[in-house]
């Protein structure tokens, strides 16, 4: 394929953006052709979402120029990309929960009648036939809020499509998706270049990348390290473009020592927020000594399982026991006091406090024992002491131990979880997308650790909506969906077709 | 809800002490003077002399040992209604119903003082006391448990339990709990209930400032203070620490209804001598102004709570010796809270680069859990 | 979720309107021409009186609603409904003109309503601390500059509607007032038209739920919200300009007494719809014109402190879900940061 | 100004009720006694208007300090405060409005009225000018004697001369601390008893009645009565219906009190001051002069205790 003799629809020239305290953005150039598709690399943090907010007018760059088919523009607001034809799917989607599908696409450029009245019908009418068009199945009036992330991505991306973006900038559309909802996003992406639109594409996973650039352009700390074809390319050689040195993908582990049991679930049944049965009756066991992974595609119930779990949530049905306890109706200390350890999914709302010092969020699960606290009066001390060795051995990047816990970065802020989890006696790990958008070199460090705490003969139970995170680390492998357990497979029997399909719900 | 209020770990060397005790009291002390400044203007506009003013707010309160008594024990319950709002802060609760909650916990206290005879002083008085402030705390606890239990937004409980409490007192005062007599008032308290006044110091100040000291160190220095922030600063991390939530949201807006009640413990046992209906108008709001004033720490509310209680003592001085009437002073009032909050503005004039302390997000939806 | 979809969707707020309205609606027609039919007089004086006592009610409910759809808390209601009607006396005063004291007052709301939005938009401060700085300054400027010796001159009249005014029990409650409780009626209407039907509408409940989306599409968040908050200051306006020159006729200190915290309540309690704020002030203008009417009659000998804390401990209850869940916009009391 | 301390300077103090100076109520009322006393006995005269209901002996002892030779305090609520300022400064008089003496105290004068009394008069005045048979009260709030000794005397006032007369009353349904402040929580009840056929309406509660006051003067043909002074003076709006006032004359009971105190013939205890209907002004012509005999004739007996109002408030 040769670049020059497609048209340039879109080019960024010196692109800088700094925040007090952080440069985003140093000197970017940008070029996207015609009907291709870019993808955007880069570490957590490296500028990606900056750059396209800028592209799409929510931030003004500090310096440079954006020439948008050959005319030089200043974006002031989203309102000026959306007039040049630039649409933007957000790595968090931008719709109202409670708004319909179609009120959510006229948002912002809506139809009215002569009366200044909406005209919902036209909307509906429109929304119909841009689905049509490009395949992206969807009920105008259905409410956002009731709808799979899937089908809301499509909303987001017919919502660029109605404001007649030819230049689509997608942030991360596939971490929130099943593999299968990925491909057909790909589907979709084709079409679209197909139709003559161009397309920015962000992402974390390499294979992806491979699968469907046509272009890859890599940033690291705010600087265009450079474009190269996938042809080009392999995972290895782009993640170390990534991080600027070797990285190794597949953690190294020796075969596992399975012991006791040490978590031990029968027929256990949960319900979400909307009281609705999500864990239908899981039976498992995890030793001690073994990784058992559970994967399944996001929603199948993992969430309302590890809350279980930890006490979080209550049981409907069912028991768990934990070292020989019946710890189903134990409340969250109850359940830490008998060395469980938790990592959590959402590590600013669940891990932790974001406006603590580093070293009070160090002792988040255990200010209330000796030596951190003496007949419920803390000792600031001990606390602090705790904290400095917990850094240094963690390698938690941070001037000192009293600085905010919301000044770290994200990887750096798993690895104070990480930490605290790991820092006293340790049977039963239940680790919930350990490793969730952060960077190679984290992952890499907190992979390590999870091995290392297998090896020392800790039970753990790993859910993860990552199968290569699943894979990589696993013992045994259960899947779930829709709240079963489909199957439980030793990590020699699992191949990823053979996940993939049992995610999906299909018996092989 | 979240406050972004932050935690900072104590500090070492003495100037970096000195360089933080700077960054945190200098918005409120500028806010007091542009406070003061707009004051000033607005009196030259009405065609009062702010000088004489001023001189005269001073003078009645700080000038003589009864100014000085007087100020004192107007900040008495403007400490423990600052310390009740600036409490349930930290916990991530904001506590408007101060009123309410002192107006019952003044009117029990009145119960237990005038209605519990041949009990010696050593137990009369601090039954008294105490029994109005856990009234307090019950009455409080009911906002927290409809906050814990069923999401209802305590900004919007408490002022309805505001409401309700005034009708309540009044029904008690002029009604079970009637003095003899044509006057809708509880009789009055016993001797052996009355807190006693030093000279013209009045004994509940110090209370007032031991509690004072006393929260501030279960709130830094206990595990359940710890807990409090917690859930204050992220109630989910709280939760996934093993912290009961919804038994320590109860538990913190208890304990602030506490401080509450108390304050009208106080008012009632060293001041007033009884229940009287309008004795204690107006109390509750104050506290906030003085939390905020105070960015919420404990040992700050006593400063904050001397300057809005030395300007109500002084006001009537100024009434006299200017002829300025009082409203003036809520004038300054919400304009000392608007500077406080607008840190903006006063970080600005200062040149001062924010620091993330201090700052309080409290507001969020009125119903949802 | 699913359930409290009422919120902001007109669909459901006809579900909404099914469930609840109906049902209550027969009960009023009912009990109104029962009580017609046995007790003319009395039914005609608590219903016109309910009309009246709902009146600031509904405007400081209207004005707490468009500022929480657009994601602005304000609890200075009462703040910006006292110093509006102290204004608009003065102006009636001065001027002699009703019409330009009305004015007056709806623009002090207006701008207090400006105050506001920039407490909150642009100061970025807490929303229940700028309401509370409103309500205290209110307070505190009102009686400083009070004087008195002020008197007005005239306040508005009640308009008959023609023939509608000489139908029986309905002509003389709804069709017999002065203008601003008129107004109040028609701005429930054109309100919930507005909110649920026109653009201006759908790009208000957008910044209250989700102010970033709205700004990814081109909407002015901040611009929008200063706007709405200061035209919601302007309705608190109207409802101080309706107790000086409509319902009183004079000013006196502090004589909002407690109406703006009412109305908040009203509008939580009306599930922050136009139509239903409507009826929880009518409920709430009822509960009062009940209370006096128990007392005038003299049967029943509640105290009446019980009677009066009835309103407050029914927001309570609703507020605490006995009676059907509320949701507020979700993005209300943060402020919208854009970069 | 003068040095109070002086001997030859007469200087008279003034401390409100909470609330304020200009409430077209009893502080105006006792504030325009002292007034009245500057006038006539060249006194320094200076008020103070009390915020909190605690700082009552403060703001005495601002004016006792400066060496101030008469305070007076208004309202029953002071009466404490002013007893415990009398033992503590022996050599100054007071005079305590609406504050009743159990016993006896050398310097202090209890201004009492009997507003039962005045109630009556004005009940009888609305028994007899009811066209419909239905008359109202608005009143402030029951926590304040005085307004409940104005609505006891007022029904009873009514019934005496109009036994089957429908008598309407409420009260304020708010605490002390609106109670007062309401005037459109008056006018709608006003409005209210109105629509229930009463054409006669007695507006006893501060603002509140006041609005209640305006709000009957909007429809022709009713009648408003007034409370405390001559509110045809305070109330200008409601002139198209304030057929009469039930007074308690507060301005001359302050005044002859602080000149009994100059004269020397001051002995302490309690004062009772003159109550009664204030003049019918602009409706001395509409008020048949037979109801002007009758009430003179109730006057007559009240005073002399002939008639009683049958208020006790004691017992
Ligand atoms: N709003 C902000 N204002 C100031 N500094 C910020 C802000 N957001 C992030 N930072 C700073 O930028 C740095 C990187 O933060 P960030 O959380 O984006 O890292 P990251 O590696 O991208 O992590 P994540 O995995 O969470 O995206 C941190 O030092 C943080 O303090
Ligand atoms: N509004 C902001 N204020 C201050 N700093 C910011 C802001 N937004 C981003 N940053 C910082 O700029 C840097 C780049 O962030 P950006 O979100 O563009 O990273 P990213 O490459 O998209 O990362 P991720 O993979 O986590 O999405 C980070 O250090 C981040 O913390
Ligand atoms: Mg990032
Ligand atoms: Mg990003």
């Amino acid at each position: 394929m040769n670049n020059a003799d497609k048209q340039v629809v879109l080019e960024a020239h010196g692109i800088s953006k700094h925040f007090p305290g952080v440069i985003a953005n140093n000197n970017v150039d940008l070029t996207l052709h015609k009907g291709e598709i870019l993808a955007l690399l880069g570490e957590n943090g490296a500028g990606k979402s900056t750059l396209m907010n800028v592209l799409y007018g929510l931030y003004h760059p500090t310096e440079g120029e954006i020439w948008i088919k050959g005319e030089k523009v200043h974006l002031q607001s989203p309102r000026d990309a959306i007039d040049h034809g630039i649409g933007m799917v957000h790595q968090h989607f931008q719709l109202v929960p409670v708004m319909t599908v179609a009120e959510n696409v006229i948002l912002g450029s809506e139809v009215t009648t002569a009366g200044g009245r909406l005209n919902m019908r036209q909307a509906a009418r429109q929304v119909n036939e841009l689905s049509q068009k490009y395949g992206l199945a969807v009920d105008p009036s259905a409410m956002i809020e009731d709808l799979p992330v899937g089908i809301q991505q499509r909303v987001e991306i017919i919502k660029a499509l109605y404001r007649q973006a030819d230049i689509l900038i997608l942030d991360e559309p596939t971490a929130v998706l099943t593999p299968q909802e990925a491909n057909e996003l790909f589907h979709i992406m084709r079409e679209l270049t197909a139709q003559g639109v161009s397309i920015i594409f962000i992402t974390h996973k390499l294979k992806e990348v491979l699968a469907v650039a046509d272009q890859i352009a890599v940033l690291r700390r705010g600087e265009m390290v450079g474009t190269v074809l996938p042809s080009e390319a392999t995972e290895a050689s782009l993640a170390e473009m990534m991080v600027g040195r070797n990285v190794i993908l597949q953690v190294e582990k020796s075969a596992a020592h399975p012991g006791d049991v040490i978590l031990k679930v029968e027929d256990l049944a949960v319900l979400d927020d909307r009281k609705t049965s999500v864990v239908n009756g899981v039976s498992l066991e995890v030793r001690a000594g073994e990784v058992l992974g559970i994967a399944g595609v996001q929603g199948n119930g993992q969430r309302e399982l590890v809350e279980a779990l930890t006490g979080i949530r209550s049981v409907a049905s069912g028991h768990f026991f934990i070292q020989g306890h019946d710890a189903t109706h134990y409340t969250p200390r109850q359940i830490t006091m008998l060395e469980v350890a938790h990592i959590p999914e959402d590590r600013e709302k669940h891990g932790l406090v974001m406006a603590y010092p580093i070293e009070d969020n160090t002792v988040l699960n255990q200010y209330y024992v000796q030596p951190y606290s003496h007949n419920s009066i803390v000792d600031r001390g001990a606390i602090r002491s705790h904290a400095n060795a917990l850094v240094k051995e963690f390698d938690v990047r941070t001037s000192s131990v009293t600085a905010l816990a919301s000044t770290l970065s994200g990887g750096n802020k798993q690895k104070v979880i990480v930490a605290r989890e790991f820092s006293k006696p340790v049977k039963l790990l239940i680790a919930a997308q350990p490793t969730r958008g952060i960077d190679v070199g984290s992952i890499e460090f907190i992979h390590k650790q999870i091995i290392k705490q297998r090896d020392n003969g800790v039970a753990v139970l790993l859910v993860s909506a990552e199968l290569d995170e699943i894979m990589s680390l696993s013992d045994r492998i259960a899947v779930m969906f829709e709240g079963h357990i489909m199957a439980t497979l030793p990590i020699a029997e699992a191949t990823r077709e053979k996940l993939g399909l049992l995610m999906a719900g299909s018996h092989s | 809800m979240a406050i972004q209020a932050s935690e900072k770990g104590p500090t070492s060397s003495f100037g970096e002490r000195l360089a933080s005790f700077w960054r945190s009291a200098s918005v409120p002390i500028m806010a007091i003077l542009l406070a003061a400044l707009i004051g000033a203007i607005i009196l030259l506009l009405s065609g009062a002399n702010p000088i004489d003013a001023y001189a005269a707010l001073f003078k009645g309160s700080f000038s003589n040992a009864r100014a000085i008594g007087r100020t004192l024990e107007k900040a008495t319950p403007l400490i423990l209604g600052g310390l009740a709002v600036a409490f349930a802060f930290k916990g991530g609760l904001f506590n408007i119903g101060g009123q309410g909650q002192l107006l019952i916990g003044a009117i029990v206290s009145a119960a237990i003082g005038f209605g519990l005879g041949g009990l010696p002083f050593i137990i009369h008085m601090p039954l008294a006391l105490i029994g109005g402030a856990i009234a307090g705390a019950l009455y409080a606890s009911i906002a927290g448990a409809l906050k814990a239990y069923t999401g209802a937004h305590e900004v919007i409980t408490t002022i309805m339990l505001n409401f309700v409490a005034i009708n309540i007192t009044d029904f008690l005062a002029n009604g079970p709990w009637k003095d003899e007599g044509i006057v809708a008032r509880t009789p009055a308290i016993l001797e052996t209930a009355a807190i006693p006044k030093l000279d013209n110091i009045p004994l509940g100040f110090f209370i007032a400032v031991a509690v004072a000291i006393i929260i501030w160190y279960l709130l830094f220095r206990t595990t359940l203070g710890f807990e409090i922030r917690t859930v204050g600063l992220n109630p989910n991390a709280a939760k996934y620490s093993g912290i009961l939530v919804a038994r320590l949201t109860v538990l913190t807006m208890a304990i602030s209804g506490f401080l509450a009640g108390l304050g009208g413990s106080i008012e009632t046992l060293g001041v007033v001598g009884r229940f009287q209906p309008g004795f204690n108008v107006g109390l509750g709001f104050d506290g906030i102004t003085i939390a905020l004033l105070a960015r919420t720490h404990p040992l700050a509310v006593i400063p904050a709570a001397i300057l809005i209680g030395a300007m109500q003592a002084g006001s009537s001085q100024m009434q006299f010796d200017a002829k300025v009437s009082f409203e003036i002073i809520d004038v300054i009032q919400a304009l000392i809270l608007f500077f406080v909050s607008a840190e903006m503005i006063v970080r600005w004039i200062l040149r001062i680069r924010a620091d993330g302390d201090g700052g309080v997000r409290l507001s969020s939806g009125w119903g949802q859990g | 979720m699913t359930s409290n979809v009422a919120l902001a969707n007109n669909r459901s707020w006809l579900d909404f309107l099914r469930k609840t309205g109906v049902w209550v609606g027969i009960l009023v027609v009912v009990a109104a021409i029962y009580g017609y039919t046995t007790e003319p007089q009395v039914t005609t004086s608590m219903l016109a009186s309910t009309l009246r006592q709902s009146t600031p009610l509904v405007l400081g409910a209207l004005c707490g609603l468009l500022g929480e759809r657009s994601g602005v808390i304000n609890i200075g209601i009462e703040g910006q409904m006292l110093l509006s009607a102290f204004v608009g006396f003065l102006a009636n005063v001065y001027t002699g003109n009703l019409f330009i004291a009305v004015a007056a007052g709806v623009l002090t709301g207006a701008l207090l309503g400006g105050l506001l939005a920039f407490m909150s938009v642009t100061l970025k401060m807490d929303q229940i601390i700028g309401g509370t700085v409103i309500n205290i300054l209110a307070l505190g400027l009102t009686g400083f500059f009070y004087q008195t010796g002020l008197t007005t001159q005239g306040k508005l009249q009640p308009i008959a509607l023609g023939p509608l005014a000489d139908l029986p029990l309905v002509g003389p409650v709804l069709f017999e007032n002065p203008p601003i409780t008129y107004l109040a009626i028609i701005l429930v209407f054109i309100m919930h038209y507005m909110l649920f039907y026109t653009r201006w509408g759908l790009r208000t409940r957008a910044i209250g739920e989700h102010p970033r989306a709205a700004d990814t599409v081109g909407i002015n968040v901040n611009r929008m919200r200063y706007i709405n908050v200061s035209i919601a200051g302007g309705i608190a306006g109207l409802a101080g300009a309706f107790l000086t020159l409509e319902a009183v006729g004079s000013f006196e200190r502090a004589m909002t007494n407690g109406r703006g915290f009412v109305a908040l309540a009203v509008m939580i309690f009306g599930k922050y719809m136009p139509f239903g704020v409507w009826g929880s002030a009518l409920l709430f203008g009822f509960a009062t014109a009940l209370q006096t009417q128990l007392q005038f009659s003299g049967t029943i000998q509640i105290p009446h402190q019980f009677i009066g804390m009835l309103p407050y401990v029914l927001t309570i209850v609703v507020l605490a879900g006995f009676v059907g869940r509320t949701r507020p916009p979700a993005a209300e009391g943060q402020p919208y940061e854009t970069e | 100004a003068q040095d109070c301390a002086s001997a030859d300077v007469l200087c008279v103090g003034l401390v409100t009720d909470v609330g304020e100076i200009d409430d077209k109520s009893f502080n105006q009322s006792a504030w325009e006694g002292v007034q009245m006393a500057a006038n006539e006995l060249g006194a320094q005269v200076e008020y103070i208007e009390t915020q909190d209901a605690k700082d009552y002996l403060t703001n005495i002892a601002l004016f006792a300090d400066n060496g101030y030779d008469i305070i007076v305090t208004v309202g029953f609520a002071l009466g404490e405060a002013t007893l415990e300022a009398a033992a503590q400064y022996p050599e100054i008089k007071f005079i305590g409005v609406d504050q009743f003496q159990g016993a006896a105290v050398e310097n202090v004068a209890g201004l009492i009225f009997p507003e039962d009394k005045s109630g009556f008069l004005a009940g009888a005045l609305a028994g007899m000018l009811t066209q419909t048979g239905t008359i109202a009260a608005v009143l402030g709030t029951d926590l304040v004697p005085p307004v409940v000794a104005f609505k006891e005397g007022y029904e009873a006032g009514a019934r005496y001369v109009n036994y089957d007369v429908e008598l309407i009353s409420t009260y304020h349904p708010g605490g002390l601390d609106v109670a007062f402040t309401d005037p459109e929580w008056g006018a709608s009840t006003a409005r209210q008893a109105i629509d229930l056929g009463a054409d006669v309406v007695f507006g006893a509660g501060g603002k509140t009645g006041n609005g209640a006051l305006i709000e009957v003067a909007g429809t022709e043909g009713l009648y408003c009565i007034g409370v405390d002074s001559d509110q045809w003076e305070t109330v200008p709006e409601a002139h198209p219906c304030l057929v009469s006032s039930a007074m308690k004359l507060i301005t001359p009971g302050v005044f002859d009190t602080i000149q009994s105190i100059v004269d020397g013939t001051f002995a302490g205890g309690n004062v009772v001051g003159a109550v009664g209907l204030a003049p019918f002004h602009d409706f001395d012509g509409s008020v048949p002069q037979d109801i002007k005999d009758r009430l003179e004739q109730i006057r007559v007996l009240l005073e002399t205790d002939a008639i009683s109002t049958g208020y006790n408030p004691g017992g």
